[in-house]
């Protein structure tokens, strides 16, 4: 018995000793990865509508939105939000500025893990670009016969996007509406 | 008339228009046979005569030993001069007993049974085996042995194989057309040895003649048949033809008598007609000397322990370089290295192949076409056997059918790569018993 | 500095504590059911077959007659198997088993492989037909006897060579076989290739074999043999042997192995050439150091060819002419007088 | 040696086959489909063709040069390879993907394996593959019209045209500008159809008109002559029938694999072909029969002897899972078309099948 | 669709679409191992799909009772890792001690398993994977048989792998091509033909 | 055996993937680009080195029963390590390797090597074939990528090298490429140790 609890208690001790040691390390982590992403989101956010404040606003479904006001007059500019869905192989997320009349100023993928070469050439420029300039009504890809010109071999990514970019501003136009 | 079959098999061209049209004919008496020791299926038979010895024609030269054996007798009169090794018909060599004659073919005492039709089954069995007959259609498995199956296992029917389906042969053919009524009759004799209730006369469709004559010849006999069969190799192989003529199938490894039913060769049933009726021992056969490379294709009737020199040149020779030699039909028969060796009971064609026809093209390496699978009659996977032989995977050819194969050449025929399929299953098979040897 | 030290420890406590509770905890359930299943499930596995198995050499050759070198290991430790039983291994692995299993290797005589056969090659068989089929021995011979005239002799589809694992058969290029002693390690798996049963494992340290296997008669024999080099089985060599190792029978001459000494003198007399020795002409001479010789007269009674003569208490000769190189009496010299030269 | 008498195993007599015979009998059944390529589209058919199956043959020569075994190219095995694998192109493709497709089918295809008979996947069908993964735009775009037809074959394409061009110039645009099993599987999705009009009612409507049209008589008569869009050796249903024809007489393919492949097939698409809204119709099954490469892959793909099951019955679980596979990728799947894949697939479960349909030897009573 | 129709979806996607071995460069090592022989290629299978199937249970609860509750998903790791290692060493002696003969023909596999990056794999997918709806993570179920699912999607493609490779070995293949090189490049052969199962909409 | 000789011996002789097959995964997985292949590989050998400093130290105290979950304690908490550590300071190539950080703990590599040598040798020569063990195994992942990432992008490290006419192969930096390139890769190995 006796036998049992010493290899017990080294289990133990190397349990203890490891997680304790990775408890301490993530203590000094944490902030800095949190730290980043707030950073991050909000650099994305200015790149998106620039020259502006950003307030905060939940949407129904608890997702967050930003109101973006001009830092120089205060008036609302339009708003940020992220919009994800799964694509191919992964959640991919895009955070997306629209102005006040839900026309797509700029989009940006913050988050994807699609096949490289196919789906991954989502977070290239003239992909991005494409999507400027659009209502939510036009956001359908050209193989269901819309417009957005769909990735080589990655039409579901560019679906993806296509309909969780609608489908957010839908949601985005609801939760104003309330809010008004 | 409907033709029946069984599944699988080939088309090889019958080419017996060598020698179908030309009738039985009497071979000079040899003045020398060589009669080989083991003809047959079983233990070799041990010779009773010793050199020097005077024999007569039919006279007692090796007698059976052990039950599955057979009695050997003198084909001609004269005396014994050597037992020695000699070239064998299958290729190899073996012991044999030589007999050089002295030209007047002086015979023992022959019979003839006016009622032979109502001896005992008994008599008639122990008839057959002192007369020494196996089966003659090559395999040569002792025909009494056939005829006295286990209590256990009755027998209703009893199937003569006029089938011929190797190409080029046609010595049971001839026999059909011109001895139609003592191969009947040897039916008869069979079927009472066996007390079989029914018997089948079993004849492919590229004979038709035969087909007619006999089924005129057995009009009114009520439990007496012919069928056609359709035109494929291997519908001789026992098997093959039970399951064409009665739709049974002999299970793996068993032999015909697990359904019931006894195959003859046609060449037997005469045998065995003229053994009952006249007592007359098995010295000799009905044998085509045939191909292309011979001058007169013939159908001989040659006392066993002729050599086959001897009668290739009754036939007028070679009529062109020769490239190969074959004793047998040319799917399963056995290639000579020359042509010293002597026919045997089992010798029903000499064929001779010119240099062409003789060659074989290289191996190629396997497609996987299945070409071998669709027309293997025991639904097996040759080509996987020999590939697993090859790679020296004896579980897996086993798996595939190796020891279920019996070697009938449909598969190498087809083959479009030209494997040999059938001799890597060969090589196979003695793998397979060595493995099993050294098990033990 | 005391404050904030235990301030950040403090905090560090907090930070680290639960973690360490909570997988700490896991390596503790987990340590002791692990820990009490070893005992309640225990079964009992003997580590020496592992062992064994490491110190195998992994060739899988099954020269030991068991499945594989695993298999080999389980029936030593478990069947009392042989543990001199793995030839490709030889003495050094049958030491290291001998170690595990706390018994001391035996005396493993190292054996070779020898082919008792000159013919073979293409230019070195006469051929009795034209063969077209598998080239592998085992299938050839089954067609009308193989294809070589001499029905016992080589069949030269290299059946041998395909079925050695280590490289030591070699083919020249008349097509001869030939085995390398240096690289043949005695698996057996050539021995049981050959369908002809041409080849033989014989002790290493014997250098001379009788190469031909057939049983023909004199004239034919010669007739037959690709080489003509068969042996006649006329009987010179039995004769001649000092040590009466070689026995006729079937018109074959055979060498007793246990008998023989390794001299070479019947490789000399065969009138066909049928008898081979590696040593031969390389084979030294005695020569007696007369200082050390006693004359004890040990080595004239075992020499086998009488080569050596002298009195009691006489330094001995050597009649160079009459020795036979077999280095008999080098073995027995208790003075180690006897040089080779 | 030579005046010896030839002595060998038996059989003496063999069947005049031969593996060259077998290939280059393939070959001369696959000249029509080419024949009708160069009508429909013209020379750069023959161009692309001829690069496909000449850089296959130079690959495998190259290949068994290097590796130093006998040079096996006139058995016509790797011209095979490379006349299917350009068959697999649309004519409007550029002149080096043959030849990309023919140097991979060769050599990853079989090569790597040991050469003829060894390779598990059709090796033209993973060149394939391999092209669609590599240059998924280059292989899907830039299909070239007929001579005297339209992309998807619907021959009164003006007058539907005139109707369509004013009310959904989608569903225009995806009439003349796609292949037949493009444009139904755009039908079959019901995002593409609710975006046709802005009435929805309307949408459907179109869309049912326009997949009534492409399955009717008139459609399925350009399908058949193969006066459609596609690929290079896949467009005529009637030249590969023909080709077939000869194949079957030839005794080279055995009828179990294409018979239950398209029957499979038959059956399925006109269990589950129509569209939301649309009837059955004993059109569908035809086709889908007709259109794409389901011919080509019936009778010359899926009949590869090495890449199929050794045993009859595999061979027909073989052609009802390449059937299956291709209606449930035609139908529910990313790409309009799945014969390659499917076929593709079903030769990887091969070896599986031929395991588990052993059959039983004559005699044998299964355990 | 229902959750039947999804758990269909999570099936098909794990043995085909997005299969461990073929699309995730999940399990190799024992996927390259263990396949030259079809009967060895099921027991590792077996194997894998049980291992899969328990594993992920005990992690997903580990995982959601354990590490969420306490703020410690940065443990997972470990966490997850230490309860894959137990329990397989676990299961081990269990079989070998109560089933002789499943431990001769499965057990032999076992040890192999414990780092098999399938596993662990499978269960930090868990933690992450979403429903068919985009939003739920999985529950215990899902998780479960999607642990179940993954393990068939690795023993389909092995024993495909196994059959190929058995019948390679009746071929005469380039020597430097046997073994891992042809085992890589089959591997390779078997994901293009598994990419016509891509963009399936179900 | 020297330092020198246990930290080269990982690079060439014991290559880890191409010569003991260790470590599959992530090589397959994390190749489609150079600068993952390095990121892949340098996260490995920290992991390898640490762990293989820790085993050899702690390797009189292991009891044999529990070895192996002590081992994969240790591994696990330097690999938590690297991922917290990435995540925090190199977010973008954390994000690439994604699934196949907290997968180093079942790389074989690092449990083949604690067994086999670590846990057998000192410190020292544990540090010196962590050392060229990781960085062979860098190596090796940085010849994948190179290969796939030219023949699928066209670039080296994200820069172009090859002609602006060239079609990217995409199969190379998907599954597939990933895998024949690897199967070729050791199959020239295989050819290098025949010809030798």
């Amino acid at each position: 018995m006796k036998y049992y609890i010493k290899l017990s208690l080294i289990l133990l001790i190397f349990c203890a000793v490891a997680s304790g040691i990775l408890a301490y390390v993530n203590s000094l982590t944490e902030p800095v990865i949190k730290d980043r992403k707030a950073k991050e989101e909000v650099a994305t956010r200015s790149e998106l509508i620039p020259d502006a404040d950003f307030m905060e606003g939940k949407m129904a479904d608890g997702t967050a939105y930003f109101v973006a006001t001009s830092k120089a007059t205060g008036d609302t500019l339009g708003y940020t939000f992220i919009a994800a869905k799964t694509g191919y192989s992964s959640k991919v997320q895009t955070m997306v500025g629209v102005d006040k009349n839900m026309t797509v100023l700029k989009i940006k993928v913050i988050d994807q893990a699609e096949t490289p070469g196919l789906g991954a050439n989502c977070t290239q420029d003239w992909f991005l670009k494409q999507f400027e300039n659009r209502q939510a009504t036009d956001l359908v890809v050209d193989k269901d016969g819309g417009t957005v010109k769909s990735m080589a071999g990655a039409t579901i990514t560019t679906r993806c996007i296509a309909t969780s970019i609608a489908e957010q501003i839908a949601m985005l136009k609801v939760a104003i509406g309330g809010a008004e | 008339m409907r033709l029946r079959t069984f599944p699988g098999g080939v088309h090889p061209h019958d080419e017996k228009h060598y020698s179908a049209s030309s009738p039985i004919t009497l071979a000079p008496l040899p003045a020398k046979v060589t009669i080989h020791v083991s003809q047959h299926i079983g233990s070799p038979s041990s010779p009773v005569v010793a050199v020097g010895d005077e024999v007569k024609t039919g006279q007692l030269i090796a007698e059976a030993s052990g039950f599955v054996s057979l009695n050997q007798h003198a084909s001609i009169s004269g005396k014994v001069t050597a037992i020695d090794r000699f070239p064998h018909p299958c290729g190899t060599s073996s012991l044999a007993i030589q007999i050089t004659g002295d030209g007047e073919d002086k015979w023992v005492e022959l019979a003839d049974e006016a009622d032979y039709m109502n001896l005992s089954a008994n008599e008639m069995k122990s008839r057959i085996a002192a007369a020494g007959i196996c089966g003659m259609g090559g395999a040569g498995f002792p025909t009494n042995v056939k005829l006295s199956p286990p209590e256990d296992k009755p027998i209703d029917t009893v199937i003569l194989n006029g089938v011929e389906c190797e190409p080029f042969l046609t010595s049971d053919y001839r026999l059909m057309m011109e001895h139609a009524d003592e191969i009947i009759s040897g039916l008869k004799l069979i079927m009472k040895t066996v007390n079989a209730r029914q018997g089948i006369i079993g004849i492919e469709a590229n004979k038709p003649d035969a087909i007619a004559l006999m089924e005129k010849k057995l009009k009114g006999e009520a439990n007496l048949e012919v069928v056609g069969l359709k035109l494929r190799y291997p519908q001789g192989a026992e098997k093959q033809l039970i399951y064409a003529a009665t739709r049974r199938k002999v299970p793996a490894g068993g032999l015909p008598m697990a359904v019931g039913v006894v195959v003859q060769n046609v060449g037997t049933a005469f045998a065995v007609y003229e053994a009952i009726r006249y007592r007359k021992p098995l010295i000799d056969r009905i044998i085509s000397i045939t191909g292309e490379g011979i001058k007169k294709p013939s159908n001989l009737k040659a006392r066993i322990g002729t050599a086959f020199s001897e009668l290739v040149e009754f036939c007028g020779g070679a009529s062109m370089e020769i490239g190969k030699l074959i004793s047998g039909g040319p799917m399963m028969g056995f290639a000579l290295p020359s042509l010293d060796a002597s026919m045997g009971k089992g010798s029903s064609g000499l064929l001779l192949f010119g240099k062409k026809a003789a060659r074989l093209l290289d191996e190629k390496s396997c497609l996987r076409c299945a070409r071998c699978v669709d027309v293997c009659p025991m639904n097996l996977l040759p080509s996987l056997i020999a590939s697993a032989v090859k790679y020296k995977d004896l579980d897996k050819a086993v798996e595939a059918g190796l020891n279920d194969c019996m070697k009938c050449g449909s598969c190498s025929y087809v083959c479009p790569a030209q494997i040999r399929l059938v001799q890597w299953i060969d090589t196979g098979k003695i793998r397979y018993a060595e493995a099993q040897r050294a098990k033990k | 500095m005391m404050i904030v030290v235990l301030q950040s420890s403090a905090s560090l406590m907090s930070v680290i504590g639960a973690p360490i509770v909570i997988i700490g905890g896991l390596g503790l359930i987990f340590g002791l059911i692990l820990a009490i299943a070893s005992k309640v499930f225990e079964v009992k596995l003997d580590p020496r077959v592992e062992q064994i198995i490491a110190a195998l050499p992994g060739a899988n050759c099954g020269a030991c007659g068991k499945a594989g070198c695993a298999g080999y290991a389980d029936a030593i430790v478990h069947e009392g198997a042989d543990i001199c039983a793995c030839a490709p291994g030889g003495p050094a692995a049958a030491a290291l088993i001998a170690k595990i299993m706390g018994k001391e290797a035996g005396a493993m005589d190292r054996k070779v492989a020898v082919i008792h056969c000159s013919s073979g090659g293409h230019n070195n068989t006469k051929w009795k037909y034209a063969y077209q089929g598998i080239e592998s021995c085992k299938s050839a011979v089954n067609i009308a006897d193989g294809p070589n005239l001499c029905t016992w002799g080589c069949v030269g589809f290299n059946d041998c060579y395909n079925a050695c694992v280590f490289d030591a058969i070699s083919i020249d290029d008349q097509g001869l076989r030939h085995i390398d002693p240096d690289k043949c390690t005695a698996c057996g798996a050539c021995v049981t290739a050959c369908p002809r049963k041409l080849i033989m494992l014989i002790p290493q340290n014997q250098h001379v074999h009788i190469l031909c296997s057939s049983k023909a008669k004199n004239p034919l024999a010669k007739q037959l043999c690709g080489t003509e080099k068969p042996c006649i089985g006329c009987g010179l060599c039995s004769r001649k042997c000092p040590v009466q190792a070689i026995t006729v029978e079937n018109n074959l001459a055979r060498i007793d192995y246990s008998k023989c000494i390794d001299c070479g003198l019947c490789a000399t007399v065969c009138p066909t050439k049928a008898i081979g020795d590696i040593k031969a002409g390389k084979r030294k001479k005695a020569e007696i150091v007369a200082e050390k010789c006693i004359g004890c007269t040990i080595c004239a009674k075992i020499c086998p060819t009488k080569a050596i003569s002298g009195e009691l208490k006489q330094t001995h000769v050597v009649d160079k002419d009459a020795c036979i190189g077999c280095e008999q009496c080098v073995a027995k010299c208790p003075k180690k007088a006897i040089e080779l030269v | 040696m030579k005046d010896k008498y030839i002595v060998s195993s038996a059989p003496h007599v063999h069947d005049k086959t031969t593996i060259p015979m077998v290939m280059w009998n393939v070959v001369i059944a696959l000249i029509p489909a080419l024949v009708f390529a160069v009508y429909y589209w013209g020379l750069r058919a023959l161009v692309l063709t001829l690069l496909g199956a000449i850089s296959a043959v130079v690959t495998e020569a190259a290949i068994q040069k290097l590796r130093k075994v006998p040079v096996s190219v006139s058995d016509g095995s790797a011209f095979l390879t490379g006349l299917l694998l350009a068959y697999n192109i649309h004519a409007g493709a550029p002149l080096w993907l043959p030849i990309a497709g023919s140097v991979f089918a060769i050599a990853i295809g079989k090569q790597v394996f040991g050469g003829l008979g060894t390779n598990p996947v059709n090796p033209a069908l993973l060149g394939r593959a391999f092209l669609l993964a590599s240059w998924p735009t280059l292989m899907t775009a830039g299909w070239v019209k007929p001579r005297t037809g339209t992309l998807s074959g619907i021959s009164n394409v003006d007058d539907i045209a005139l109707n369509l061009q004013s009310v959904s110039p989608k569903a225009y645009e995806l009439v003349t500008g796609a292949t037949p099993l493009k444009v139904v599987q755009s039908l079959r999705d019901s995002s593409f159809v609710a975006s046709i009009n802005s009435s929805a009612t309307e949408g459907v409507d179109i869309a049912n008109r326009i997949f009534t049209n492409i399955t009717e008589m008139n459609s399925l008569k350009n399908l058949f002559w193969g006066n459609i869009g596609g690929c290079i050796g896949e467009v005529s249903a009637f030249a590969l029938l023909l080709g077939a024809a000869y194949l079957l007489y030839k005794n080279i393919i055995e009828w179990r694999i294409p018979l239950f492949y398209v029957g499979t097939v038959f059956v399925l698409s006109f269990l589950f072909g129509p569209i939301k809204g649309s009837g059955y119709s004993m059109m569908l099954p035809f086709f889908h029969i007709f259109s794409g490469g389901l011919m080509l892959g019936a009778f010359f793909m899926a009949t590869d002897y090495t890449t199929t099951p050794l045993t009859k019955n595999g061979r027909i679980v073989f052609a009802i899972g390449c059937g299956l596979l291709t209606m449930v990728i035609r139908l529910v799947g990313g790409y309009p078309e799945g014969v390659s894949y499917s076929i593709l697939f079903m030769n990887v479960m091969t070896p599986l099948i031929d395991k588990f349909t052993v059959p039983k030897a004559f005699g044998r009573i299964k355990k | 669709m229902g959750y039947i129709g999804e758990l269909f979806v999570m099936a098909m996607t794990a043995i085909f679409i997005q299969n461990f071995v073929l699309s995730r460069f999940l399990g190799l090592c024992p996927y390259l191992g263990v396949s030259k022989k079809l009967d060895s290629a099921f027991g590792m299978g077996m194997a894998v799909i049980f291992v899969m199937t328990l594993a992920s249970a005990f992690t997903f609860l580990i995982y959601k009772y354990l590490l969420i509750p306490y703020n410690m998903i940065y443990l997972q790791t470990i966490a997850f890792i230490l309860t894959i290692a137990a329990l397989v060493q676990f299961v081990e002696m269990v079989i070998q001690k109560n089933a002789p003969a499943l431990y001769k023909s499965l057990g032999v596999y076992l040890p192999l398993i414990t780092t098999n990056c399938a596993v662990l794999g499978v269960a930090i997918l868990n933690t992450k994977a979403i429903r068919t709806d985009g939003i739920t993570a999985y529950n215990f179920l899902d998780a479960v048989l999607n642990g179940f699912f993954s393990g068939v999607g690795f023993t389909f493609v092995l024993l495909a792998m196994a059959g190929i490779r058995e019948r390679l070995e009746f071929v005469d293949m380039p020597k430097s091509m046997r073994g891992m090189p042809i085992g890589l490049i089959l591997a390779g052969i078997m994901a293009l033909a598994f990419y016509g199962f891509m963009g399936f909409k179900i | 055996m020297s330092f020198v000789k246990e930290l080269s011996k990982g690079i060439i002789k014991e290559n880890p993937i191409f010569v003991i097959v260790l470590g599959m995964c992530p090589t397959l997985a994390v190749t489609s680009s150079v600068q993952n292949g390095i990121g892949m590989g340098l996260a490995a050998t920290f992991v390898l080195i640490c762990s293989n400093i820790i085993i050899s130290l702690i390797k009189n105290i292991t009891p044999e029963k529990i070895r192996i979950p002590i081992y994969i304690t240790v591994i696990a908490a330097f690999v938590s390590i690297v991922d917290m550590a990435m995540a925090a300071y190199v977010p973008g190539l954390h994000k690439s390797l994604g699934l196949f950080i907290p997968l180093i703990v079942v790389n074989c590599i690092i449990l083949g090597r604690a067994e086999a040598f670590a846990s057998k040798n000192n410190m020292l020569a544990s540090l010196a074939d962590g050392i060229g063990m990781g960085l062979g195994f860098t190596l090796s992942l940085v010849v994948v990528a190179a290969i796939r990432e030219i023949l699928g992008a066209g670039t080296f490290a994200g820069i172009a090298v090859m002609p602006k006419t060239y079609e990217p192969m995409l199969v190379a930096i998907l599954a597939p490429g990933a895998f024949i390139t690897l199967g070729f890769l050791m199959a020239l190995m295989n050819m290098m140790k025949e010809k030798k």
